[in-house]
């Protein structure tokens, strides 16, 4: 009699499973969602802006008339494959901690002689108003497609930026108590349907990174790392996250390192 | 912490604006973090209503930052449970529960205190982001407890609307270093807002409790 | 505005247009006055069929709607139509909840599959409707996709 | 100079399967920017396709087609190393057109 019992229990609890509808309904917008994003396939805007960041990488501009085929992304001069799973890093001849966009500033400078004022005039696009930054990254960023992320903290100074990318992390602050953590340190959470990855963990912090840059849907407008770090800010209600300082690189340092070891896919297509 | 908050509000009244919900209990920050603040305050700018002393941090943020993503120890825990419990203030006329239709408005609105707001509209509470609460709507999130059904499960004894206040007006006085914002407190809902939102908990005729 | 309205009357000569446009007087309908064509002016389901000849038409199974059930961001929501019935003609795409409801009309010249994909905006929770004209009549297929707020500042 | 289209043009069986994507702003005219100005419509009216002198596809869109526009369709008649040519114009009197190998 035990198994006729135990197959009784067990159908009760899959009829409680399947009365117990909030559980019913998440897995369904759940799904939905995935299915919404699966319906975009291959078909992603991003390779506009990779087309046009091809073209402004290969292009002679600035005064100097050379193009940045010469640049350092911090795998040699000109090497792009791969090299954005490897930053940001420490380079010698700046002497700071760097990420790709930061990077990018400083072989438009340096190699092209363009004025700061120009290079930053759009930091992100909007509409007809583009942004080289974000297609010279959307560029680069998929010559590492396939690459493992790999940040192995061997200099002194990255080391630090990490450090300070977790301070920053868990700093609560502004009128709503919100720090990057509030949203990102517990897993199988989301904001309205949109999933929360926990970003300090391997997994969670994978799933993120290796994603962004990214074609926002919501703004049809590719954007990068810096303009993501900088829009959470925006919505913790804190002040205006300043492009390529300490606290960006340092944060986009910690971030990567969480994911040491991820296979790059961005750029991706997210809402 | 609470006598020294109040005091420093006390002031800042007289000479600006204690009301508005930066200008509130910013202690002195300490040795363990003047340094963070100070780096923070160097790498952002002012946008907009955004200014730089939203980087300053009152006690409650300050204890929670320094327990990152651990428990808290019970000491710190009731520390904090104390500052924040000591600033909840009832409603004035001592009615707790406003127009439900207008809280379903503020629990949908995600907008407010951005720099990318409009300061003249009102502020959202943006519940939806975080709870669960008419069966109705599928776009909520999971962050905090589903509150569907908040008033019909608990019914309108004066104890049970004086917790549930508190717990919207400050967060923190019964959840330490909750996610959620201290809405009264913080001065990003009005009374009146309060009031509203807690009728969209409570009042049997609200989508939350069909 | 006016300057708009100028450039708009010399491009198209639409003057019976311009004339009723400007006389509603709404905000939203000069913005839309670059637009000459009624199908994409029309501010109603049934107007904007009768204003590319269609007055009735009757669903059918033969045509497949791809849509999804829920659309994170009505931005961007793809949209996919095959139609299996023989003779199809067109293929024309209407958000009924849209301001404007005609989104897109597709041609099918002979040799041509009738089938298309490509993404809309939907402004909010709305059918989608897939109208084709064929040799036999008009048919259409509709799918209701439901629009989701978002984001953790509104 | 409006950017480049992004087509792909590839044989499936008998039949040319095409998918474009065009960089356009795919304004609405609705709008407001952040100032709280009506930012003017302005998008792609009319696609055509063209194989071999013959129109293949040709589509007149609104401005509920989102934002730098996705567009596939299937036509018979091509073969591999046939020219595709697609066109666009815009209610700015802006057009632009790509021409791709069939592969």
């Amino acid at each position: 009699m035990a198994l006729p019992a135990r197959s009784t229990s067990s159908l009760i609890a899959s009829l409680l499973l399947a009365l117990s509808l909030p559980l019913a309904a998440e897995q369904t917008s759940e799904e939905a969602i995935a299915e919404y994003h699966a319906m975009f396939g291959d078909e992603n805007p991003a390779e506009l802006w990779q087309l046009r960041g091809e073209e402004l990488w290969k292009t002679p501009r600035g005064p100097r008339e050379v193009s940045l085929e010469a640049c350092d992304l911090g795998k040699g001069p000109g090497v792009i494959t791969g090299a954005y799973a490897e930053l940001p890093r420490w380079f010698e001849d700046t002497g700071k901690v760097q990420d790709l966009e930061s990077r990018l500033v400083t072989c438009m400078t340096t190699l092209q002689g363009l004025p700061e004022s120009e290079v930053f005039a759009i930091k992100f696009g909007d509409g007809e108003r583009k942004s080289d930054l974000e297609a010279l990254t959307a560029y680069v960023v998929a010559a590492s497609r396939g690459s493992r992320i790999s940040i192995p903290l061997d200099h002194p100074a990255e080391k630090a930026a990490y450090a300070l990318g977790e301070s920053v992390f868990f700093y609560r602050a502004g009128p709503h108590d919100f720090a990057c953590a509030t949203c990102h340190s517990e897993s199988g959470k989301r904001i309205r349907l949109q999933t929360l990855p926990q970003l300090t963990t391997k997994e969670g912090a994978q799933a993120a990174y290796t994603r962004w840059p990214a074609y926002r849907v919501s703004q049809g407008e590719l954007r990068t790392m810096e303009w993501r770090l900088q829009d959470c800010f925006r919505q913790q209600r804190l002040p205006q996250l300043k492009y390529g300082s300490d606290v960006a690189i340092g944060l986009t340092l910690y971030l990567a390192r969480k994911a040491e070891g991820g296979e790059m896919v961005a750029p991706s297509i997210k809402r | 912490m609470k006598t020294l908050e109040s005091s420093r509000c006390r002031k800042m009244l007289l000479a600006v604006a204690c009301a508005a919900p930066m200008g509130l209990a910013a202690a002195e920050p300490t040795d363990a973090t003047r340094d963070i603040t100070a780096i923070m305050k160097s790498a952002f700018e002012d946008k907009r209503q955004a200014t730089l002393d939203r980087l300053d941090q009152d006690e409650t943020q300050k204890l929670c930052t320094e327990a990152r993503d651990q428990a808290l120890p019970a000491v710190v825990a009731k520390k904090i449970a104390e500052i924040n419990l000591a600033t909840v203030k009832p409603p004035a006329d001592g009615q707790y529960l406003g127009d439900w239709q207008n809280g379903e408005v503020i629990a949908n609105t995600g907008t407010g205190l951005q720099s990318s707001d409009d300061p003249a509209k009102p502020n959202g509470g943006n519940c939806y982001a975080c709870h669960e609460l008419s069966p109705t709507e599928m776009a909520y999130g999971t962050l905090g407890p589903s509150l569907k059904h908040y008033g019909k499960l608990r019914g309108q004894d004066p104890a049970v609307l004086a917790y549930a206040w508190s717990m919207v007006y400050n967060s923190n006085s019964y959840a330490p270093c909750s996610n959620m914002p201290r809405f009264g407190h913080r001065g990003i809902l009005t009374e009146q807002q309060l009031k509203d939102v807690m009728a969209f908990l409570f009042d049997p005729a609200s989508p939350v409790n069909q | 505005m006016k300057k708009t309205r100028r450039g708009f009357l010399a491009l198209t000569g639409q003057l019976g247009l311009a004339a009723a446009t400007l006389a509603t007087g709404l905000f939203s309908r000069l913005a839309q006055a670059v637009d000459a064509r009624p199908a994409f002016e029309a501010t109603s389901f049934k107007e904007a069929l009768a204003s590319i000849g269609v007055t009735e038409h009757k669903a059918s199974a033969e045509i497949i709607l791809k849509a999804p059930d829920i659309a994170e961001n009505g931005a961007v929501v793809p949209v996919e139509v095959t139609s299996k019935l023989p003779g199809t003609r067109s293929i024309a795409l209407l958000v009924e909840k849209n301001p404007h409801q005609m989104s897109a009309e597709f041609m099918i010249p002979e040799g041509t599959e009738a089938f298309v994909s490509t993404r809309l905006k939907v402004a909010e929770t709305s059918d989608v409707y897939a109208v084709v004209k064929t040799d036999a009549g008009v048919f259409h297929a509709a799918k209701v996709v439901k629009v989701t707020l978002g984001g953790c500042g509104g | 100079m409006p950017d480049p289209m992004r087509i792909r043009a590839v044989m499936m069986g008998e039949v040319v399967d095409v998918k474009i994507l065009m960089s356009h702003v795919m304004e609405t005219g609705q709008r407001k920017d952040a100032d709280g100005n009506v930012v003017p419509a302005h998008y792609i009216t009319e696609v055509t396709a063209t194989c071999k002198d013959k129109t293949v596809m040709s589509a007149a869109w609104g401005p509920s087609v989102a934002k730098n526009p996705y567009f596939s369709f299937r036509f018979k008649g091509g073969a591999k190393g046939d020219k595709l040519s697609i066109t666009w114009k815009d209610t700015a009197g802006g057009t632009r057109t790509d021409e791709v190998t069939i592969n």
